[in-house]
């Protein structure tokens, strides 16, 4: 019979397989496979197995220097946490903290070094190979030695001992100038060497023995002192408590500290030394200081036919200063009597990261009511500190001064080194620009990331980056003794990073290593036979003399420990000058209170004053973790740089409404911020973050990071705490 | 062109004509599929909805074309089960809405799902507690009717009916048809119930949570009165739509009257029940649950004259205009009265979907707005590109409405 | 209209059986040799005389470390032990270039399921034989089967294509952990098995 | 799902969730079997013709469904229940008993002629509604012809499919099929039986048929002074269905159709008209 | 289920809001934990995961009187009628009768997320994309925590992998049942100010019960009936009137966040 198919036979067999399949594994099979394969697919990664184990070390990311303990799979750590009884945190970590064992996969990190090019909002790079690079500061630093510009060495993180080395090397060099960012803490002791009869040295604070904090713009609650100084006050909020520390805030910021703080004052933009001089004022005036110690130990308080502190605080009558700072008299004298009344008192400066310094008259002013209110008195809560010890051949006289940004003339830098460039504060690069020969200076940065200032050099290195890279840390400034600790590595670097101080090195010709350095520095440490030894593997501290060698102490600081040093006894109470000793001190000193706020300043009606801010550790885009977009983007916990805060008020004058984008601008440019409307943000105001975007999935592209900071006018210098700018819908 | 597959005895526009018709919503099936593609391919995040906003745009299309679709259970019903036979001049047409509808209304779901690939967890995980536990199961369960009830007018075709098989199928499907109304009429009151219980049992949003009758919230019986009272006029307005746009008569005018008394006597109940539970809501359960109800009324455009316009304007007023005689006799009442009740039931759904969600819960909640991406926008469309394809095709070449070859034969 | 009975679709349902049951499951699973062929046998035998604690340890936390690492095998195989070819080529690719090995694991679960050794065999006292069969006394190691679109090992579903299992150790499908967990009256929350 | 898949128990929800599922799953899967071992049923009992005739007859629109005591003014609303199979009907029995005068209940006479509208339609033979005639023969066979206004519908015909002899007629089963151009449309056969010889349009019959009882084989067909109304009725359908086409030529008022309709107007749709008239759905 | 031998638990939470300052680590410490991957770069408030989520509240008083409050939420963790439960059509959140946790299981999640429009608390999170990783990054991804795929919805499960790791420890001495410090949540863990305390509110010498039942706790929208398991604690009235809105009505103050 012939096989004849006929299109009924073909449907038949159709029909006898489809119900042959059901009957058989493939659907059902199928389907069971194809959702595992839903949720199991190979485009979701698949969790790292392997051995757990718990390392220690310390956190680099900002000066407080916190103990970290990393809980690590096949040696990698995947979850971080504070250092149980660590002297800095106890235990605790910040949110940046918590994610910094992601910086190591930052998307912008840098494989090799290259060159960058700006453009029109993206950045491109060109790898090249790091002997090009040193070739050209080779050039560039020969032109710096030939008169045609100094060189300078910008160090992000000054007070390490690798900024000893900088110095060092410096100082040899013809043109060397040692640069630090104008916000350091370093500031504050130029500030005290200036009213001090005698070299006064850095000082410290004793925050336990503290029952009110005046705090002018200082993010006190927020980042300014470490975790184990200000958890406890931050516990004991709210409750009725009769010791629990009062933070006064004199902010014009609604600041994260100003929302914790007891009591928020918050004043016109740059006005706090009118307040401050306003302050002293209703303590003089009333005879609430201890008129026999001032009256020996200042030698300005009251020089008759000359003007005096006296004369100067005159003026700052409570009414007056009400009107300079839109402060209301009985809030002035009300706490001027409550900080004596609830002593022991002591007032900090020392401005916010992204705000910048309060400048220094109004330090001058806010350390002169610290003396007023007894605060650095022997019993007091401010007090000297010794510096950890330093290997010899880096005493203060070998090295190069430390300069700040002002200090130096406009268009003399020939070559410009970058170490770092993420901060834990912010340098404006306008600023930083006017400094460097036109069109023919040369900036190299060493970074891990390419951010923040990095964005601005014509080359990058790349650096090992956080928990790669072996770094100290410094005391930080509200320490009251000296400490040391070592970030030591937990992942191993990639090929092709380079130590910042490698670079430095071979351009100063010499040799140099971390590792070297920091030996010397615990051996010098170690040889004083101070202090004690926090062990982060069993959270005890011990005297260093339990400690039976050098080595041993190494071992120590590198698996997470820290050193601190004995306190000192308080020094005889010096002689300060309440002005400063500089000739025309009186007549800065008034200037500086008499200043006239940016918010009153000339009035066109589409003008408001601009508070940048920024916290320590999240200004550099390259110390927040990629996940960093859930606390900015995807939490608004904190504010982007994106994001400007307006009273209701405010916004409504520039027809705003919550949620729409506005266009800030100044003489220096313009950019683009999204609108958010907030009732407890001071009117005429707005608020707004100077730092970069955390970098979340799929952020590999390289785009200029936004900075608040770039607007500012170079020629307005500093400080920049508060600006004019215009804002419009966009 | 196509004269041999068109029924016999009506008239239908010349092939090209229809082209031309159909091409339009052709493209804009084109362009759902790709929002849809987009959807699936990419993910949810092509859509504006957010955690926040977890259901959209989608879930009220799809609450609201079952709702309308509920005219092919009810027609059965009422054909088949009471044996009103006013309603066998519609019942095609009924039934190719009901699919269009409700296959429309799964299709779309398909998309809104993160995980279509495991949607049949459904089946063989079922949480039988949940509303939409119930809805998908009835749901899945009903399209199924529907294609059966389909088939019967596919087979019918001019062309088709000549193969002796389809056709003694088809006559053998017909005659148990009244098993298929029965299970579909028994199927739609769970689904439309459970789509009403969807939201009455979210304790979570007291706008919307509302106290049990035996197992379900009273919404879930809102739902059916209300789908009962928006089915007919959804099956009056497509037909006189369809007349006007093919320029015929289809059916005669009583039964479009008898539609419309349906939908008036089912939104009188409707609007009876439902004012007694909005009472008792306002001022039992939502204060009860630490929520005073006014505030629902407190927000952007949300004030109470929504409640006013759902109960009194799309509600009340239909409802009276259908029960009386004379408004029903004359078309533009009638036809008005049946928007106003479609009207009413989709602001029912609206409200209940969208308006639940946009409301805060806690305290420092913000009252949040929603609008659609334009995938979201296509994926809908498509649903509409593809009910008005499927009906225009349907009504080309199925007898979807048994008056008309005698309706044209008197004119 | 298909009427039942035809020889065309008897011939079609044939085929179908034939391609599902016998086709299909070599189809849906790729063949992975093992890269070093290891015999449990030779090692638990009696000239060894090893026990699977031995080398299959815990931790003091109570995880379970898996299959041993290099470490613990170079502690006897730092050079070639004995004459088999196997010995050799993992003494030479291996131990000397210090490479772990990428072994096949059968009892892979995916990530979203948690097991606990510990909890299994210390508390609940089930020997290893229950759900790994006689892996233990297997004198060589039998190709790593591997699912084309889950992923899965084969002893997952096990190896009976149409999932009937005899023995508690063919398949390891979280029905066969539920019906474990329910017939010994054990935590039955998802979270308990799942992370 | 089912009873060994995880997450199943025995409680009250799931029994009657799930038994309430797979009570519809099998209604329906039940029906539909139901439906499919019917139509076997059917087919093996020779139904088809009768089913699809009885499809058919649904879908024609009621005017066209008159009972013919709705024609002969016995009633004046009645539509037909039975597909024009009035064999079995207990109302045409009762309205037959009722009123024995009843125009179905006569027999034609031998011979007579009547002329209708200018169409003959002879009194010796019964009419179907689908325009075909039986006319009985001594023989106990009786001749199946198309009547005039039929076969002036069709003209003469391209191509005439008839059965084979010895094939079985259902009553409104498909006689025969006739083409012409594009049209194309089956006659319905007017009587039950088996065709025993075959004729075509040039002899005047086209099958010779021989039924099972001719008594009750030919009751349903129209018969004497039910022709005229019916025809009545016919001629304006037929008014309607060339002037529902636009192109259609109309039948001037008392006006007789030509021989061959579509040679006069070969622009008309004869498909459509053909299915009108035949009854075609 | 056997349940005489297991110790019946009821995981709870105590938050106190006047320790809060809003720094942030807990949220950031339950997102590495859980392994939840960063946002994209069109990431928002709305479309983000977080399973914990630190919301700024005010008094709402206008400036400079305004004050200011930080409400960690996550998963209530809710024990009677829990609205996400009942509504799952495929049982894939489920309240665990042992220790009361509500468990979500992604890999059962079909994405409908009707139990997101069921939670009152916005604690649930929707995968809208992909998750992904920088490169590398996955290498320090947590072991213990499966990552979850686009689609499905996901939500804070009190660090249920740190469950297992106690049990799996409290196994490894032959034990069922878990000592107590091996189970702290990240969040708790890695609050700078302590202000998080956890454990099983069955156990009354806990400090969890014990601040449960101070004075100064409250839940919110604890009159939905549906009893949450996490506290919430203040003495500031303004706070406490945050609870839900007929308290907050209670007095003139109008609150926003």
């Amino acid at each position: 019979m012939p096989l004849t198919l006929t299109r009924r036979d073909i449907l038949k067999f159709v029909g006898g397989s489809i119900a042959g399949i059901m009957v058989t594994p493939i659907p059902w099979k199928l389907l069971d496979d194809v959702s595992i394969w839903t949720q199991n697919g190979p485009w979701i990664p698949k969790v790292p197995r392997g051995a757990l184990t718990t390392s220690f070390s310390t956190c680099a990311l900002c000066p407080a220097g916190c103990g970290v303990q990393a809980r690590c799979v096949n040696g990698i750590p995947y979850f971080l946490s504070g250092t149980r009884n660590h002297p800095v945190n106890n235990g605790t970590l910040c949110p940046s903290g918590v994610a910094a064992h992601h910086l190591a996969y930052h998307p912008l990190r840098l494989k090799t070094p290259v060159q960058v090019t700006r453009g029109n909002g993206t950045i491109e790079v060109r790898p090249v190979s790091l002997d090009d690079v040193l070739r050209k500061i080779s050039v560039a630093s020969g032109n710096s030695t030939g008169a045609k510009g100094s060189l300078a060495l910008l160090d992000q993180r000054p007070g390490r001992t690798v900024s000893l080395f900088y110095r060092k090397q410096l100082a040899r060099h013809d043109h060397g100038i040692y640069l630090v960012s104008p916000t350091d803490p370093i500031l504050i002791t130029q500030c005290l060497d200036e009213m001090a009869e005698t070299p006064f040295g850095p000082v410290g604070y004793h925050l336990e023995n503290v029952r009110t904090i005046l705090s002018f713009a200082a993010p006190v609650l927020d980042g300014w002192g470490t975790p184990a100084q200000t958890s406890p006050m931050l516990r004991t909020r709210h409750s009725s408590e009769q010791n629990a520390v009062k933070v006064i805030q004199i902010d014009s910021r609604h600041s994260r500290s100003a929302q914790l703080a007891d009591q928020w004052i918050p004043l016109k933009p740059k006005t706090e030394a009118a307040l401050a001089f306003g302050i002293a004022h209703v303590i003089i005036r009333d005879g609430l200081y201890d008129k026999r110690v001032i009256g020996r130990r200042i030698p300005d308080f009251n020089i008759p036919g000359k003007h005096s502190y006296s004369d100067l605080i005159g003026r700052f009558t409570p009414d007056h200063t009400s009107e300079l700072t839109g402060v209301s008299s009985d809030v002035i004298v009300s706490t001027a009597h409550s900080l004596v009344a609830r002593g022991p008192s002591v007032a900090i400066g020392d401005g916010d990261s992204g705000g910048g310094p309060l400048g220094k008259e109004a330090e001058i002013a806010i350390w002169g009511l610290n003396i007023l209110l007894g605060a650095l008195e022997s019993n007091g809560s401010i007090v000297q500190r010794r510096e950890a010890p330093v290997p010899e051949g880096f005493s203060s006289k070998e090295l190069s001064p430390v300069m700040g940004i002002s200090a130096i003339p406009d268009h003399s830098i020939g070559l410009l080194l970058i170490d770092g460039s993420d901060p834990g504060d912010p340098l404006p690069w306008s600023l930083l620009e006017r400094k460097l020969i036109p069109r023919q200076s040369l900036v190299v940065a060493c970074s891990p990331t390419l951010t923040g200032l990095a964005q601005h050099a014509q080359y990058v290195v790349p650096t090992p980056a956080h928990l790669e890279a072996l770094t100290d840390i410094p005391t930080i400034v509200s320490s009251a003794t000296a400490t040391f600790s070592i970030s030591a590595p937990l992942l191993k670097r990639p090929e092709g990073m380079t130590d910042a101080i490698e670079i430095m090195a071979k351009v100063f010709e010499t040799e140099g290593s971390m590792e070297d350095l920091l030996k010397q520095r615990t051996s010098a440490i170690f040889a004083t036979r101070r202090g004690c030894v926090f062990k982060a593997g069993t959270g005890t501290t011990v005297p260093i003399t339990e400690l039976g060698s050098p080595d041993e102490f190494w071992t120590e600081l590198t698996a997470g420990g820290m050193w601190t040093d004995d306190p000192i006894r308080s020094k005889p109470f010096f002689q300060f000058h309440f002005m400063g000793r500089a000739p025309d001190a009186y007549q800065r000193m008034l200037d500086a209170g008499e200043a006239v706020s940016p918010l009153d300043g000339p009035l066109t009606p589409e003008m408001l004053t601009v508070l940048p801010y920024g916290r320590r550790a999240e200004v550099g885009g390259a110390q927040l973790s990629p996940l960093m977009t859930k606390l900015y983007q995807e939490s608004g916990l904190h504010r982007s740089s994106k994001v400007a805060v307006l009273n209701p008020a405010t916004a409504k004058k520039f027809d705003l409404v919550h949620g729409e984008q506005g266009i800030l601008a100044t003489a220096c440019g313009t950019q683009k911020v999204g609108i958010r409307v907030d009732a407890a943000v001071m009117p005429g105001v707005i608020e707004i973050a100077a730092g970069p975007e955390p970098i979340g999935q799929a952020g590999n592209e390289i785009v200029q990071e936004q900075n608040i900071l770039e607007l500012i006018d170079p020629d307005q210098a500093l400080p920049w705490r508060a600006f004019r700018a215009t804002l419009r819908k966009a | 062109m196509d004269k041999h597959l068109i029924t016999r005895g009506v008239q239908r526009s010349p092939f090209w004509k229809f082209i031309l018709w159909i091409l339009p919503w052709g493209m804009l099936l084109g362009w759902g599929l790709y929002g849809a593609y987009l959807c699936l391919a990419e993910g949810l995040n092509q859509t504006n909805m957010d955690n926040r906003f977890a259901f959209g745009l989608w879930i009220y299309l799809d609450l609201t074309v079952i709702a309308f679709g509920a005219g092919a259970f009810f027609t059965g019903f009422l054909l088949y089960i009471l044996k009103r036979h006013e309603l066998k001049s519609v019942i095609n047409s009924a039934v190719v809405l009901g699919l269009i509808c409700y296959s429309g209304a799964i299709a779309v779901l398909m998309v809104d799902v993160g995980q279509p690939l495991r949607a049949w967890f459904t089946f063989w995980h079922p949480n039988v507690h949940s509303m939409l536990t119930e809805v998908t199961f009835c749901l899945t369960c009903y399209l199924t009717v529907l294609i059966l009830e389909y088939a019967p007018i596919v087979l019918k075709n001019r062309q088709i009916r000549k193969i002796p098989s389809y056709l003694v199928f088809e006559f053998n499907l017909h005659k148990l048809m009244v098993v298929f109304a029965g299970v579909g009429a028994f199927l739609s009151f769970f689904h439309q119930g459970s789509l009403g219980g969807l939201y009455g049992v979210l304790r979570g949003r007291p706008f919307a949570f509302r106290e049990e009758l035996g197992i379900w919230p009273s919404t879930f019986f809102l739902f059916i009165l209300s789908a009962m009272a928006a089915g007919p006029s959804f099956i009056l307005l497509t037909t006189w739509l369809v007349e006007k746009l093919s320029r015929k008569r289809l059916v005669k005018h009583e039964t479009l009257s008898y539609l419309g008394k349906l939908s008036g006597i089912m939104l009188t109940v409707y609007i009876l029940f439902k004012s007694i539970d909005t009472l008792i809501w306002i001022n039992s359960t939502s204060p009860s649950s630490g929520f005073p109800a006014f505030e629902y009324y407190d927000r952007a455009a949300f004030g109470t004259w929504v409640l006013f316009a759902e109960v009194v304007v799309f509600g009340l007023l239909p409802a009276l205009l259908l029960l009386r005689k004379r408004f029903r006799e004359h078309r533009g009442w009638l036809i008005t009265s049946a928007v106003f009740v479609l009207a009413g039931v989709a602001l029912n759904r609206f409200v209940l979907t969208i308006q639940t969600l946009a409301l805060p819960t806690l305290v420092f909640d913000e009252f949040l707005s929603y609008l659609p991406s334009w995938q979201e926008v296509a994926t809908f469309s498509l649903v509409i590109a593809y009910g008005v394809v499927l009906y225009s095709v349907s009504f080309r070449y199925l007898p979807l409405f048994p008056q008309e070859r005698e309706l044209a034969q008197s004119y | 209209m298909i009427k039942k009975g035809s020889p065309g679709f008897w011939s079609g349902f044939g085929v179908a059986l034939v391609i599902g049951w016998l086709a299909f499951p070599r189809i849906l699973y790729r063949s992975l040799e093992q890269p070093v062929q290891f015999s449990h046998a030779i090692h638990t035998g009696e000239t060894v005389g090893m026990t699977c604690d031995g080398c299959h340890t815990f931790s003091n936390d109570g995880r379970f470390a898996g299959i041993p690492t290099l470490v613990q095998c170079a502690g006897c195989h730092a050079d070639v032990v004995g004459e088999t070819e196997a010995e050799e080529h993992f003494v030479k690719e291996y131990i000397k270039q210090r490479r772990e090995v990428p072994w096949h694991v059968y009892a892979r679960q995916p990530d979203n399921a948690h097991f606990s050794h510990a909890d299994h065999v210390n508390v609940g006292g089930i020997v290893c034989e229950r759900c790994h069969g006689s892996h233990g006394t297997s004198g060589s190691l039998r190709p790593f089967e591997e699912n084309r679109i889950s992923g899965y090992s084969r002893d997952i579903w096990g190896a009976n294509i149409s999932g009937v299992k005899s023995n508690a150790w063919e398949g390891m499908k979280m029905n066969d952990c539920v019906a474990c967990h329910n017939e010994n009256n054990h935590r039955s929350a998802c979270l308990d098995c799942h992370k | 799902m089912l009873p060994w898949v995880y997450e199943f128990r025995w409680d009250l929800g799931h029994i009657i969730f799930l038994g309430v599922f797979y009570s519809v799953v099998i209604l329906i899967a039940f029906t539909l079997v139901r439906a499919l071992i019917r139509a076997i049923r059917d087919f093996k009992n020779h139904r088809v013709d009768h089913i699809m005739w009885q499809a058919t007859f649904e879908d024609l629109p009621t005017p066209v469904r008159a009972c013919r005591h709705e024609l002969s003014g016995e009633v004046a609303n009645r539509t037909c229940p039975n597909e024009f199979d009035c064999r079995e009907c207990r109302t045409h029995e009762l309205f037959l008993r009722k009123n024995p005068a009843s125009p179905g209940g006569t027999t034609p006479r031998a011979s007579g002629e009547e002329q209708l509208f200018g169409l003959s339609f002879p009194l010796d033979r019964y009419y179907d509604r689908g325009h075909t005639w039986v006319q009985p023969d001594k023989d106990g066979t009786v001749k199946v012809g198309l009547n005039d206004l039929g076969a002036r519908l069709i003209g003469s015909v391209e191509n005439v499919q008839l059965p084979v002899i010895g094939s079985r007629l259902e009553v409104h089963g498909t006689a025969w099929h006739v083409t012409r151009g594009g049209a194309d449309t089956r006659i319905l056969s007017p009587i039950e039986g088996t065709v025993v010889e075959v004729g075509g349009p040039g002899k005047g019959w086209y099958l010779k048929v021989r039924p099972e009882g001719m008594e009750t084989a030919v009751r349903h067909l129209l018969r004497g002074a039910e022709i005229k109304p019916w025809l009545t009725r016919e001629l304006e359908r037929l008014q309607f269905a060339l002037s529902a086409d636009g192109v259609g030529m109309s039948l001037a008022d008392g006006g007789v159709p030509v021989e061959d309709l579509p040679k006069s107007s070969p622009k008309t749709d004869w498909d459509a008209v053909w299915g009108e008239m035949f009854l075609e759905a | 289920m056997d349940q005489a031998t297991v110790k019946q638990s009821r995981y709870g939470m105590a938050i106190d809001l006047d320790r809060c300052t809003g720094c942030g680590a807990c949220l950031m410490a339950c997102a590495v934990e859980n392994n939840v991957s960063p946002g994209r770069p069109t990431v928002n408030e709305r479309t983000g995961t977080t399973w914990m989520r630190v919301i700024e509240v005010q008094d709402g008083r206008a400036f400079p009187a305004a004050e200011t409050a930080f409400i960690p939420m996550m998963c209530q963790q809710c024990e009677e009628e829990t609205p996400c439960v009942s509504v799952c059509p495929q049982n894939a959140v489920e309240v665990d009768p042992e220790t009361g946790i509500v468990g979500q299981i992604p890999q059962r999640c079909l994405g409908c997320r009707y139990c997101m429009t069921a939670c009152p608390y916005h604690a649930r999170y929707y995968n809208w994309w992909d998750p992904q990783w920088p490169e590398g990054m996955e290498k320090a991804l947590n072991p213990d925590v499966a990552p979850r795929m686009r689609g499905v919805v996901e939500k804070c499960n009190f660090c249920h992998g740190r469950l297992h790791d106690a049990r799996a420890k409290a196994a490894a001495k032959g034990s069922r049942e878990i000592n107590p410090t091996d189970y702290i949540p990240a969040c708790v863990e890695s609050c700078p100010v302590q202000a998080i305390t956890f454990g099983d509110l069955n156990d009354e010498a806990a400090d969890v019960a014990r601040q449960a039942k101070s004075e100064r706790a409250f839940r919110f929208l604890s009159r939905l009936g549906t009893e949450p398991k996490v506290y919430y604690l203040s003495g500031r009235s303004w706070v406490q009137r945050l609870a839900d809105r007929e308290l907050a009505r209670s007095k003139k103050e109008t609150v926003h966040g």
